[in-house]
């Protein structure tokens, strides 16, 4: 069959095994050989293993970094003519569709269910990381959602360090900020931008025993640890479900697509998302 | 009276042949020197008594019953007791746990230390080598090196439950001591063997084997060339049997007469414990400098060289030199440091480079290096010291101590030289090295090239100077011709002011 | 002066640190729950702190520590989901820390490659490890079972303070113990003494008899068995296993002890100073972040205090002679 | 024999690992274009790992040069989005790569820090600094001028293959250069003469009047320009800026100069030697790639071959007589 590589820098994080996982599946039963590359964060080594996969003569290449930084790889695959396609990446004209959750609409409806859920009023810690471009467009949402509202104060903006995958740091930084503002109802609401934070959040909280203040805590991506955490009715509330599954097996069919000689229209192709809450998380 | 014997042992290292057929045998109440060049397998040899080494061949016999030595364990279990050529010691831990390197520490049981055991064993050690000034809870490194070295002797002497030791090697203990710490360690050696114990003593100082051994084995090339009673044997014997050749006298006569132009004039020096230092050295002069342990002679040397701050003046030629080894050189003064391991070589870097290091300026154009100069220059001095090497590559650490003393002086006759600074030239040096070395001295002065050298032996520094300074505490007390002195009257110059 | 600043000036750095920020945060600072959280959040380190301090007293490094720690985790959390009881996934995973730790000791002790080199290679190779086993996941949730992610959560009840219980996290108990064990084992024991020996120099150790290929091979036993531990404290904290979540710990770990050792007589490295160091770390971060001083920032400040103990330590030796 | 396989084992193994790659992919390994394909995609790590040799001649290291260069990225990045024209960016950020080596040549040459440590604080303070800079964005699309981008992906038309031209990137082309350039510098003048005498022995050099504290100084220089020009090739061939991209690049340039140390004559640091070195990680990559091989077990491979170079050369050493 089909020689199908995927080559992503972000395998070891939850939502990426997901849809690569659904991606291979669907790929088996289209009969695909898939290679799964890790450059384990370089985003470098993914040119070079586009370069590689190129020399080796694969049919179709599956990326999900943003298509600006990988122009070079991007080039060569165009000029080995090895149709691109983009799994949670970005637009570019050189890839025939981009597969993706609307990241936007993620961060509106956490930050929105949040202002809902306190009033419209009180302190806000946000987790958020910016070096990631998907990341960082949720918090330019959640940013605008909070400034909106006049008396929503944000207490702190934290980046954690995400090396161990950001539940301990943020674990950490949540402990101090709980111990510096040890009023009760002091905190009303932590938005994380994505799961990990927010269950280092919810640990913290409870730790400090202010489980009971009525703490509001979001995260994204509604990974199983955090749909638990939310299904046990806890402060963790609220998530929103990216369909990883539907990702990948919607990019599986869209290279099936374009190896089958079809020509896209759209080149960004949304897979719908669905806040999760105690009531639907199981 | 127990005795140790060594038959036909022998050893490879790569290539080199260390040992090869050499034997030994030792008996309590003897002291035995083990004599030899550098490189003739002696510290090998020692290695393998110690069980640190297997040999490749030979048999070791303990009161006639042939005994394995594969480990320092099983050498301890035969009462044997070591004292390593080089310098070992760990400078961040306690005398006393020094003292217990080679020995199981007392303990409570369960592996936990029982300090005031240890110190007090430690003591114990020290008051039976007649040492008292030094506390077992002194760091190692705020001794100096005698003291250093006493310590490591009286680590021998420590008493273990499991074996009392009978026999003692002492590899070059006295390199590192001065007379006074040399004639302590002598008198408790006497005690030794008058309780019926053995001391096997390698030394390269001639009149020390001479006046306290009882026998000598004489090594060559790895293998045994004879053993005698001391009274059958003579110094010339002894020197014949390890060089294979005759030195009717060790010391060449000085060539030229003194008293040419001032070539180095030091005027009002101060550097770190040094005061006052006046001194004028002329071309083709050999200034030796006499003095006890600590009395600043390596100081002195390295403040000359800039390699320590200084004030005052340094003149060479009649022109102020700037503080900085790198004007020192460029002055045109050459310098043979004390540990030449440490301070000198690049132990694993072709010799070549060694050589050339002070002397890149004048070795390159244009900020580039020039390697066929390079090679001429090594391939000239390498012959005029005599140097022993397979190649200009070959690294350094490869080489005997005397043939890495030799790079050294090749390195400090490139320039050619103005003055000569030598630290301790012949420290470790066998005879045949010795003899090359004054050699090569004598002929540097023939041309006007004037030496400072530095010496704690004295019959070399009374063979060798012209005339001998007397540094006490950091002061240059007198300068007296050499000419007629002796050794006694030049050790007792040297402890006068303590005297009086 | 320049001698007191030496011995003390690290030591005093630290005070001032705290009381800056006491001053600072006057309410919740110095309070027992903050300072309980600290020792908590610390605990991980402390374990890889500690086991590093032990090669560091041999002279050497091990640079795989926090890639053995993630394995470790991951090796325990793979055996639960294959239904394995705590304790022994436990001990299984402990046991693939002593291995990988020999290993180490094997390479640098036995084949004599620098222990640089060696622990970069076995770092590769224990994370590889890592991602096979895990074949690139996290493993949390359901699978890991409650009881192990118990331990971290819960404690030794002290007393109460006001309305709430204030508690000993065993994290913090397991971390003050394991630094007792081997503050006796490096201080107190005859085998501490010989790896201070080898330390301070393996040849004349050797040539005094010291089996010292032997006692440093062990050390990386030590080694590897502390940054399993460290692994498996950190996988019940997050009630998870990630391939990549000791790799904070390498660097932080050494970090500590170097700092620890500006603290020391002789710059030497020592158990205790290491956790001193250890603490000096957690406390910027908690007293930082609690001032809402931004990530970035945080980490320059963090950076340029170790520099400056560090500069501190270098330039009194150099003022007071010897180094 | 044993000699034999110190001198060769690496080399040996080198060929062996191309050869078995050339047998399995027979139509893909071997080609021009494969190998245009590998020197482009080591070029930064060559510019890294030869930067480093400078530092390691010396017997030091560098911990900090991955931070510089993803700060020195980050810097011409955030250049560019105030209008700074290219050249002008990127000699700013050469500057700052200067500037930040010598500071590590600072603490650990005239403090007397040890570069173990200085340089892993300064890693966290570069890295710091980097992320203030970007606020932590990922600076990429229109504000990297094409220029700047087209750099990395154009290069010297050498001619045609079939109907394909063939092209030696410009990236290939700065790494051969620089390459050149150190090797010049370190092999044939005086001032790399002096280095690799420091790094013998620093005392004897001392004493032999070689300017170490200066010297020593000036070689982290070098080190923190090469990580700076290797942090804008990256940023170049990504076109974009990220504060943690040259992350990997510090762990892979010490495990290339220390491969590359196991085929010199006497295990020094040499920089032909790095740059086999770094060979021998790309082209494992490339291949393994090409192979399907799983990316961990690739990972564990790479740990592998590391380890079994250093072993061959570490027992050969010992066999061969002293070290
Ligand atoms: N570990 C080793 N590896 C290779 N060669 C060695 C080793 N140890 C000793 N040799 C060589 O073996 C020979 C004997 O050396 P040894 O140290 O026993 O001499 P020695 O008689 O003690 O000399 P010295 O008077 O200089 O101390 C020398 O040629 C030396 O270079
Ligand atoms: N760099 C230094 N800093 C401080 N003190 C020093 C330094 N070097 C030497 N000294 C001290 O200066 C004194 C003279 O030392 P020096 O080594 O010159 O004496 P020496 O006559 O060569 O004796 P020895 O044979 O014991 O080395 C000693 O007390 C020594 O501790
Ligand atoms: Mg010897
Ligand atoms: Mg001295």
């Amino acid at each position: 069959g089909e020689k199908i590589a995927v080559i992503t820098p972000y395998l070891s994080q939850p939502g990426t095994q997901f849809y690569v996982e659904a991606f291979e599946a669907r790929a088996k039963e289209l009969g695909w050989e898939v290679n799964v590359i890790d450059t384990q964060g370089d985003v470098a080594a993914v040119i070079s293993r586009i370069e590689d996969v190129v020399a080796q003569g694969v049919n179709g290449i599956v990326i999900n970094v943003d298509p600006s930084q990988i122009g070079a790889g991007l080039d060569a695959a165009a000029a080995a003519n090895i149709p691109v396609v983009g799994m949670d990446a970005g637009a570019d004209a050189r890839i025939k569709a981009n597969v993706t959750s609307n990241g936007y609409e993620m961060a509106a409806v956490t930050s929105v269910y949040i202002a809902n859920r306190i009033g419209g009023a009180g302190g806000v810690v946000m987790f958020t990381f910016d070096a990631f471009p998907p990341v960082q467009v949720r918090g330019v949402i959640a940013d605008a959602v909070f400034k909106n509202y006049p008396d929503i104060k944000v207490l702190d903006r934290i980046t954690p360090d995400v090396s161990d995958g950001g539940i301990a740091d943020s674990r950490a930084k949540m402990e101090a900020l709980l111990a510096a503002n040890p009023e009760p109802g002091s905190i009303k609401a932590v938005w994380a931008a994505w799961d990990q934070p927010a269950l280092g959040a919810l640990q913290a909280i409870e730790a400090a025993g202010r489980q009971n203040e009525g703490i509001v805590i979001t995260g994204i991506d509604a990974n199983p640890q955090a749909r638990d955490a939310i299904a046990a009715g806890g402060n963790f509330e609220a998530s929103v479900a990216q369909d990883f599954t539907g990702i990948g097996s919607t990019a599986a069919d869209t290279m099936a697509r374009v190896l089958g000689g079809e020509v896209l229209k759209a080149n960004v192709i949304y897979v719908p998302t669905q806040l999760v809450t105690s009531v639907n998380a199981k | 009276m127990p005795q140790l014997a060594l038959h036909g042992v022998v050893k490879t290292y790569g290539q080199t042949r260390a040992l090869d057929g050499a034997g030994l045998e030792l008996r309590g109440g003897e002291i035995h020197a083990l004599m030899g060049e550098n490189g003739a397998g002696k510290s090998t040899l020692i290695r393998i008594l110690a069980g640190l080494e297997m040999p490749d061949a030979g048999q070791i016999t303990f009161n006639g019953a042939p005994v394995a030595l594969t480990s320092p364990a099983a050498a301890e279990g035969l009462g044997l007791r070591f004292l390593h050529q080089e310098l070992q010691i760990v400078p961040a831990l306690s005398v006393a746990e020094n003292m217990h390197l080679a020995h199981p520490y007392p303990t409570f049981g369960l592996g936990i230390v029982r300090w005031d055991a240890l110190r007090a064993a430690s003591l114990a050690a020290l008051t039976r080598l007649g040492v008292t000034h030094i506390d077992p809870k002194t760091r190692m490194a705020d001794l100096g090196p005698g003291d250093q070295m006493l310590t490591r002797i009286a680590a021998t002497m420590i008493d273990t439950q499991g074996s009392l030791p009978w026999a003692y090697v002492l590899d070059e203990p006295t390199a590192a001591l001065t007379g006074a710490e040399a004639e302590r360690l002598f008198a408790a050696l006497h005690t030794l063997r008058a309780a019926g114990q053995a001391i096997l003593y390698v030394s390269h100082r001639m009149d020390e084997v001479l006046a306290l051994s009882d026998r000598v084995t004489v090594l060559r090339d790895g293998r045994l060339v004879s053993t005698l009673m001391r009274d059958q044997v003579s110094r010339d014997q002894i020197i014949q049997d390890m060089t294979g050749r005759d030195f009717a006298t060790l010391y060449p006569p000085a060539s030229g007469e003194e008293g040419g132009a001032p070539l180095l004039e030091v005027r009002g020096v101060q550097a770190g414990i040094l005061h006052d230092m006046d001194f004028t050295l002329k071309a083709g002069e050999v200034l030796g400098i006499a003095g006890l342990s600590g009395s600043g002679r390596n100081h002195l040397l390295r403040a000359l060289m800039g390699a320590v701050p200084r004030q005052g003046q340094v003149l060479v030629k009649g022109q102020g030199i700037g503080q900085s080894p790198a004007a020192a050189w460029a002055a045109g003064l050459a310098y043979v440091p004390r540990e030449r391991r440490a301070e000198g070589l690049m132990l694993h870097q072709p010799l070549a480079d060694t050589v050339a290091l002070p002397h890149i300026p004048a070795l390159s154009t244009a900020g580039f290096v020039r390697r066929s100069w390079i090679t001429r220059l090594v391939a000239r001095l390498a012959q005029a010291v005599r140097l022993k090497a397979q190649s200009q590559a070959q690294v350094a650490a490869e080489l005997s101590g005397g043939n890495q003393q030799k790079v050294l002086f090749a390195r400090a006759l490139a320039g050619p030289p103005v003055v000569l600074l030598l630290d301790e030239p012949t420290r470790g040096v066998d005879v045949g090295a010795k003899f090359d070395i004054y050699a090569t001295i004598r002929g540097l002065t023939a041309q006007g090239v004037g030496v400072v050298m530095v010496s704690s032996d004295l019959p070399e520094l009374i063979g060798l100077s012209d005339r001998i300074g007397i540094l006490q505490g950091g002061r240059l007390t007198q300068i007296l011709p050499a000419e007629g002195l002796t050794e006694g009257a030049l050790l007792a110059l040297c402890y006068e002011k303590e005297v009086v | 002066m320049v001698r007191f600043l030496r011995h003390y000036g690290t030591l005093m750095g630290m005070v001032a640190i705290v009381l800056v920020f006491w001053a600072l945060l006057p309410d919740t600072f110095m309070t027992a729950r903050n300072w309980l959280n600290i020792t908590q959040q610390v605990s991980m380190l402390t374990v890889a702190a500690v086991a590093m301090t032990v090669v560091m007293v041999v002279g050497d490094f091990d640079l795989s520590v926090g890639s053995m720690a993630s394995l470790s985790g991951i090796v325990a959390a793979v055996l639960f989901t294959l239904g394995w009881p705590v304790p022994l996934a436990v001990g299984a995973a402990l046991v693939v820390g002593l291995a990988g730790g020999l290993v180490n000791g094997v390479l640098v002790s036995v084949i004599g490659i620098l222990p640089f080199v060696a622990t970069l290679a076995t770092l590769t190779m224990y994370s590889g490890a890592a991602f096979i086993l895990s074949g690139g996941k996290t493993i949390f949730g359901r699978d890991i079972p409650q009881s192990f992610a118990d331990f971290a959560k819960s404690g030794l009840p002290l007393g109460s303070l006001g309305d709430k219980p204030v508690i000993l996290p065993w994290l913090t108990v397991l971390a003050l113990a394991i630094t007792g064990v081997v503050f006796v084992v490096l201080e107190l024991s005859t085998y501490g003494r010989r790896l201070y020996a080898i330390g301070g120099n393996a040849e004349a150790a050797r040539l005094a008899g010291v089996r010292v290929t032997w006692l440093r091979l062990t050390a990386y036993g030590f080694t590897g068995v502390g940054a399993a531990v460290a692994g498996l404290m950190y996988a019940s904290r997050v009630a998870s296993a990630n391939p990549t979540q000791g790799e904070g710990l390498m660097l932080n770990a050494i970090a500590a002890v170097f700092l620890g050792m500006t603290v020391t007589r002789h710059g030497q490295p020592r158990v205790v100073a290491s956790v001193l160091g250890v603490l000096v770390l957690g406390i910027m971060d908690n007293g930082l972040t609690q001032l809402q001083v931004d990530s970035y920032v945080r980490e320059v400040l963090v950076g340029l205090i170790i520099l400056l103990a560090v500069s501190i330590s270098a330039l009194g030796r150099r003022a007071t002679g010897r180094r």
